[in-house]
């Protein structure tokens, strides 16, 4: 079900992106998450997304906190620095981490108990805050590594494997997230290769925080019938909103496309999204319009995804904060060390 | 009636109303002295509420350096009705009192000395404006007792001019205000008050610094350059004064960016985990804050131990447990602190005893913390938090590169063939770490708080998971190594009985040793400074037939850790506990420990 | 090679790989053996994770009752080529190996005796269903078992049968299955295998039952209602027992209401907050988690503590510290939980040693927690929590009233002049206290964690605050007086050594003591049940010359806590410690014990 | 600047409700608050909305977490239990009271530095749970008890009484609850007595959450030009949505006004809640019109207050979680105990 096994030590392609590394360069170890686990399909695209933007893996910093999803750093980019936190705990880590070298790629990857129940304060904040990173939610709908209990993302009235109906309304992390200004909400599919790896590559780019909430069915707890996290009902209830390709720079657009059935979003570092909108009037970039479209997509019972947000002028964590360019990881002594003269000042403002 | 008759050698005690003011104008009463060059030492105690709830200030002047609290009040300065009957009680006979008579009234004690003087009504009759007429109150009682204690009144009128430096216009009438005051005493106090500052040169190369001002500052010469935290009394200050200096010394000339980041979280448990996620990628972060705080933050703590994480939290402790008396001073985060999270951890803890020691140790933690990878404590309290505390001037001489303890750079990964994160290569226990982005190949690791060998790697293997938590218990059972050791108030051991204590109780044990040693019970005292405690410790407690344990605290915290290491006697160790939320006297140590011994004359003879 | 032989004393242990169903198969081979009258303690060992990792199960059978964890495995049945030579290694010489030899293998082991079963090879023949095939494969090894131990193939067939109740479906090929395994034993390993079970009467009015479930239960019978939980291995089937049991006897059955309310909270902060919320407001709740629940837990236990709000806690002990090894077993948190949240604090713990206990303890908390309106703790641990163990039968005589401690209903309001809710009206420390909306002019005090008075209001005076405390600690100090107290396994002390422990360890001392006493060391024991200790222990300690303490976990906290009580010399103290969270042997303690005693022999002599 | 100084001990009015108690009777201890602080005026006005609503003081829970305004339960209702609880966390502590006795009012009073920061997770929790109760934030935008940090509601740019400005984008509660299925949503100004007395009327009387976002100037703190929660930033944006009048029974509402420009919304509990619309068009039970209409005014740099949002068809968590009518609270052992025979049966289950 999972469009790509767990990732294999030896990859038949061993083409190589403009940096010269093989997709195989970007693998993690070997999963242990269940055979056939959305979760695993998300690896792959993140293997995939870096890949292709011919990143440095060690220039990435993965973090999660805990659950099945949590686990996933593991299983991609090996030559990156991991850290699986605390339950529900990874924004704060991350938006530390964010402060003491702003020159790395952060990506968050976390689960629906882990982001919306114990984490959701630190979600708000760390979207409040605008921390530059990818927040990646494996969203299933359930607890799976506690074995399946109803997670607050799960639907109201989906039944859990035994039957027994959520009597609680969702929370939906794109919809807050929009709300409290992030300036990159996406939603996706673990089964939706081609949705995904282009919005995970946006993600990526995007100078700010960026949300990808990819709903990422568990086989072991939320599969059933009955349940809307499955993939039999996402698939049946996936409703794009727009086809996103991420183009390296503007010079590729005009050649690869018209416009005109197309927007096309520059972002900070030069690239492009470019939009091909399946509702014409669609604006990704009108909070209110957006909300509207989310909430209509809901009560005809579907899923809104594709990107569905972007403000590509929110300034990102360490911009508002005014901090230097050099990360502060990297500085000494000297940089930081006042003068005895400055020591002498202070003394004597205590007489 | 026998009048107190004194000369730099008393203690003074405001009694006012929050939120009126009279907080600076009393620090400025205190500093005018200290100027002067007579030791002081002013305490805080306010209500946790912003206006209108009673607020007293008391200020001990002692040219012996004697600066701990002292019970009984010299000279009363009660502004506020509402407590008037208690601060009244708490005059020594032969003491004063000077209240604003504007509104007579009958304190009922003819042993006492009571001063009249007018302040509304003069007031009124001076200023125009209500705002006014109200704040300047403050000052005209500073201004009569310049008089009353024969403060030279330039002192103050400097002291005003440098206050309002960038406010100018308020100088005139703040300095309107003290001549008030100090032209009425002088029309009609005159001989009233046998109590006298008199110039000394006491404080020279001292200065009047809380310790909270002086932790913020000692974390820029650390080189922390992200600071996390949530506002809590008292450890609010903390963090304020760091950005204070970080804003002062720490903006880029050039680019006016800033070569820091200070963030307020949005609790404590996202305040450590950024100082976590910091210290994780190479940074030197920290976080400030209280008991609540520590108790939000154990989850976290424990992350940090046993994935070896280094990271200073700053405790400044006040009145437990719960919510408690935030405004109050306790140490009574000791054992929390010492084994915060669950299951197996012990984390150092640093025990400051004054502003210079935050300033000092504040600096230090952050090589500790980096040198033995794991959450490091210092555990101030808020009365060295929040109270001025005459010490000598802070210095800094090591303008060398930081000591960032094991970490391998990119030419270090180079020359090694495997990179173990958590192995135990110098067999201290101590492991190699590498910061994110550091090498293309290698050096990379899954940091994680859960089982893992000595690659962090994840692990089942129990065996393999006990092996590495007996490293990391190695490398606290040996970071007295690195510690500050405890300090001795005595060259050589002299007494059978010794005394050990910390923090903030230090102020107060030079007098409590001179008060014992006038009783024929010389003492000996040591001041432990950090934990898990070195040798130093368990010889001191060895050279000595009984140990008093002095703490401000209810359940002997201290002394639980002392046993708890398993190494000494339990009938040698006495308690003397004070936790009332007012810093610890040498009145109630001297008298505590004189209860113990009854009669019994102690002799002063050399021991081991 | 000398085949093992032995007749209900043996250790078999399964190895799968998680998620194929093989625990509900092994723990049906293991009920078989316990339906036949012979005592077995089956432990599961598996992974945190939910697929694909090697999952251990391990049943010790023994008729002297011996149901600790031996070391040493007579029967191996690997199903998992992962984990072979691991499996293989651990198996004692002259034992068996039952293994799928669809794939023959050559073990390298001539000591030991290797039975051939092509479980594959035989599903794939009788099975089209390919998950079918999958998951059949472990009845198949349950039939050769049975046939190789000499255990009647009826006993599982009723079990299938029992167990499919409902999916009646199942049943046929599931007795297919075990048939399949049966028959190809009886048919290829006649003679094979010297181990047998004997049908024996040694569980009659014995259950096989998990602590977990048990202590569900007994919340059930302790008066529960609201129960707030947030799932963590090992504690989530407490909350998830309790939901049963309600669901089965507290739906009113007119209404259809429930008698109840369960939360499955949004952490573990909310889930305490919710237990203290219905507690305070009369209804009895509870809340269960494991270590890093406790942790985060803190600031709330110190609010309970402190405001006097009765609450009962479980934590199911698992290997920390931090996220640690979740599905594996330690007694680390005991530290923790003694001193849970910043400043002075103490609170009561239970430590219930199996499942039968676990019942009763949960039962007995909330009225120890009503009566002493305090946080109190009870701690179990994975071991006992999620294993099945063979206890007697839960039983429940007393059908009176809840006792609800010192609570005012509106009469007794009526009666009395001023309600104080902080004031020591008995002497015990003690307060009195009311619900919420009991009477509409008297009672009504308002909860807080901060400083207050006898009368609940908020007081800033630390003389008043300090002597609330002092009765507090008094309440505490006095709880012994309500605690279950500590167990002997002899009448009547006998040796200058004595053992304590506490919690799961119990089931492993009794094989202790007959092995130190087999090797001429008789020892005395002592099982510690709750803290504060009581006087029983105090005096244990006093009777006897050494005492060790037997822990399963690394830093000695239980010895700790008995340090830090001031009452004993530190140098009768010794440690034994497990930590490497298998559940600790009684050869493991034996000969920890014996390898401190040395050569030394020990009389037996009636002892104080 | 209150409207009305701290409670006093003896009140003038003594006139009695329809239970024979005196406005006097719903007083507190004196505020020890400051002279003029936003959060005394909603203490006056709770005893007002009390005494109207002749309740029995006793049959209310009041509960908060740590802050001024979280002291200010002390300040009325004297003959409830109140319970102060920690910081930010009043939210579960009253889920679980409500759960223990369904039958009392619970009023939780909160700040906006207890709510939106430490508390945003069990707020939104809570709200999600839809608990049966009145949730007042007494929004000053600050930390009044710390002295003046910025709290997460304050507006970005929004100026600190040191100049400073606010760096962050607020979190709307209101918008927040409104998202999250909150049935009742009101915002209110501590100056509007008017306005703020019907309101809370109505959310006492409004059967599951019921939000009452307050803005609550802080003198001390935040009161200053440039900060947009001072009581004359408030007073020039408070564009208010509707005029409500709470009406104890249908009747009175028919007597007292004429249909048409009113909306009336019937009450799980019977009484009405009649709305005077200022916008015709608005209407308070569609969650999109809603967001749509805060988001209009807070482009125009206006605050809209009054009822934002009303569904009156929630179910609340006893509800929702089919809890017996009977308070758990007040159940025996007669009522929860297993027989002697349940038990035999379980035994015989585990053997
Ligand atoms: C503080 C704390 N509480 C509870 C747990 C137990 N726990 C582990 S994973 C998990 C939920 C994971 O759910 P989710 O984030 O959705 O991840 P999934 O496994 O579904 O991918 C829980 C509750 C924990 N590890 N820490
Ligand atoms: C765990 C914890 N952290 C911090 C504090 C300190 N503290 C007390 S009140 C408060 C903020 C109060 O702000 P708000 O809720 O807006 O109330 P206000 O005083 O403004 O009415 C803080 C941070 C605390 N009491 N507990
Ligand atoms: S339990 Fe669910 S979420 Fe976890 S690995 Fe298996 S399929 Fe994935
Ligand atoms: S500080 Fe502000 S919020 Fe607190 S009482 Fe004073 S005015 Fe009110
Ligand atoms: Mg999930
Ligand atoms: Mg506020």
């Amino acid at each position: 079900m999972t469009y790509i096994g767990k990732p294999k030590n030896h990859h038949p392609a061993l083409e190589r992106n403009k940096i010269g590394l093989t997709r195989r360069d970007y693998e993690g170890t070997i999963s242990t998450l269940c055979a056939g686990c959305g979760h695993d399909s998300i690896s792959a695209a993140i293997v995939d997304a870096c890949f292709q933007l011919n990143i440095s893996a060690h220039k990435v910093a993965k973090l999660s906190g805990i659950g099945c999803s949590s686990k996933s750093p593991s299983y991609f980019l090996n030559q990156a620095h991991g850290f699986n936190s605390v339950h529900g705990r990874m924004p704060s880590v991350a938006t530390g981490a964010n402060l003491a070298n702003k020159n790395l790629i952060y990506m968050g990857v976390s689960g629906d108990g882990d982001t919306a129940s114990i984490g959701i304060g630190q979600f708000m904040h760390a979207v409040r805050r605008q921390v530059n990173m990818v927040y990646i939610v494996e969203n299933n709908g359930t607890y799976g590594l506690t074995k399946g209990q109803f997670s607050a993302t799960n639907d109201l009235n989906s039944k859990n494997k035994y039957g027994d109906e959520n009597l609680f309304e969702p929370i939906d992390l794109a919809k807050m997230a929009i709300q409290l200004g992030a300036g990159f909400v996406a939603r996706s599919f673990s089964g939706d290769k081609d949705q995904l790896i282009p919005i995970l590559k946006a993600a990526i780019e995007f100078n700010g925080f960026a949300l990808v909430d990819i709903i990422s069915p568990c086989v072991a707890f939320n599969n059933h019938a009955g349940s809307t996290k499955s993939y039999d009902y996402v698939r049946e209830h996936n409703e794009s909103v727009s086809l996103l390709d991420f183009v390296p720079s503007k010079k590729e657009i005009t050649t690869k496309y018209k416009s005109g059935q197309r927007t096309n979003v520059k972002l900070h570092s030069g690239a492009y999204i470019s939009l091909k909108k399946i509702d014409k009037k669609f604006n990704p970039t009108n909070k209110n319009m957006v909300l509207d479209k989310i909430y209509k997509a809901e009560d005809q019972g579907n899923i809104l995804t594709g990107l569905l947000y972007i403000n590509e002028k929110v300034r990102e964590h360490c911009n508002i904060m005014n901090v230097t360019d050099t990360p502060l990881n990297s500085m000494g002594s000297k940089e930081l060390l006042p003068s005895r003269q400055n020591l002498k000042a202070v003394n004597a403002s205590f007489r | 009636m026998k009048k107190i008759t004194s000369v730099n050698d008393f203690v003074i005690k405001f009694a006012n109303v929050n939120g009126s003011g009279s907080a600076s104008a009393n620090q400025m009463f205190a500093k005018g002295i200290f100027r002067y060059g007579v030791p002081v030492s002013p305490k805080n105690i306010f209500p946790s509420n912003i206006q209108g709830l009673p607020t007293w200030f008391e200020v001990r002047v002692n040219d012996k350096g004697y600066l701990g609290r002292r019970a009984g009040i010299d000279i009363a300065v009660p502004m506020n009705p509402q407590s008037y009957n208690k601060d009244i009680a708490e005059v020594n006979a032969g003491g004063y009192v000077l209240y604003d008579s504007s509104w007579k009234r009958n304190f009922n004690r003819n042993d006492i000395t009571i001063i009249e003087l007018p302040i509304t009504s003069l007031c009124i009759a001076e200023f125009t404006n209500p705002k006014q007429r109200q704040l300047f109150k403050n000052l005209v009682y500073v201004g009569a007792l310049a008089y009353l204690l024969d403060i030279p009144k330039e002192i103050y009128i400097k002291l005003i001019k440098e206050q309002f430096i960038g406010k100018e216009k308020l100088i005139a009438p703040n300095v309107k205000a003290f001549n008030i005051g100090f032209s009425y005493a002088k029309k009609h106090f005159q001989g009233l008050c046998d109590i006298k500052v008199k110039k000394s040169n006491l404080t020279k190369n001292k200065i009047l610094i809380n310790g909270n001002e002086a932790a913020g500052l000692g974390c820029v010469f650390g080189g922390a350059t992200v600071c996390a935290w949530y506002p809590i009394t008292p450890s609010t200050s903390l963090a304020e004064g760091f950005t204070r200096y970080c804003n002062q010394f720490r903006v880029d000339q050039v680019t006016g960016k800033n070569n820091f980041a200070i963030v307020q979280a949005e609790d404590e448990l996202a305040a450590l985990g950024m100082a976590i996620g910091a210290n994780w990628n190479g940074a030197r972060a920290f976080t400030a804050t209280s008991g609540p705080g520590i108790s939000l933050m154990n989850e976290f703590i424990g992350l940090a131990y046993f994935a070896e994480v280094p990271v200073v939290i700053f405790d400044i402790q006040r009145g437990g447990p719960s919510t408690g008396m935030p405004t109050r001073t306790q140490q009574s985060d000791v054992l929390l602190c010492a084994y915060a999270s669950h299951g197996d951890t012990k984390h150092p803890l640093l025990f400051p005893a004054d502003p210079k020691e935050c300033f000092e140790f504040a600096a230090l933690a952050f090589n500790l913390a980096d040198r033995l990878q794991t959450p490091l404590f210092i555990l101030s309290d808020l009365d060295i938090g929040m109270n001025d505390w005459m010490v000598p001037e802070l210095n800094w001489d090591n303008f060398d590169e930081f000591d960032r303890g094991k970490v391998l750079d990119a030419k270090a990964l180079d020359k090694i063939d495997k990179f173990g994160r958590y192995q135990d290569v110098d067999n201290d226990g101590i492991p190699y770490r590498t910061y994110p982005g550091t090498h293309p190949k290698k050096g990379a690791f899954f940091t994680r708080g859960s089982s893992h060998d000595a690659f962090a790697a994840y692990t089942e293997d129990g065996v393999v998971n006990a092996e590495n938590l007996s490293r990391i218990k190695k490398k606290i059972d040996l970071s007295p190594n690195y510690l500050p050791k405890a300090l001795t108030k005595q060259d050589r051991n002299f007494s059978e009985i010794g005394i050990l204590y910390f923090g903030s109780t230090e102020v107060a044990m030079q007098e409590s040793l001179d008060l014992l040693a006038k009783d024929n019970k010389p003492c000996d005292a040591m001041r432990i400074r950090s934990f898990p405690f070195g040798e130093e410790v368990w010889n001191f407690i060895d050279a000595h037939k009984t140990i008093f344990i002095v703490e401000q605290n209810r359940d002997a915290q201290l002394k639980t850790l002392i046993l708890a290491e398993c190494k000494t006697n339990h009938k040698k160790l006495k308690s003397i506990l004070c936790f009332d939320g007012s810093p610890i006297t040498a009145n109630f140590i001297s008298l505590s420990i004189k209860q113990h011994l009854g009669n019994k004359t102690l002799k002063k003879v050399a021991r081991k």
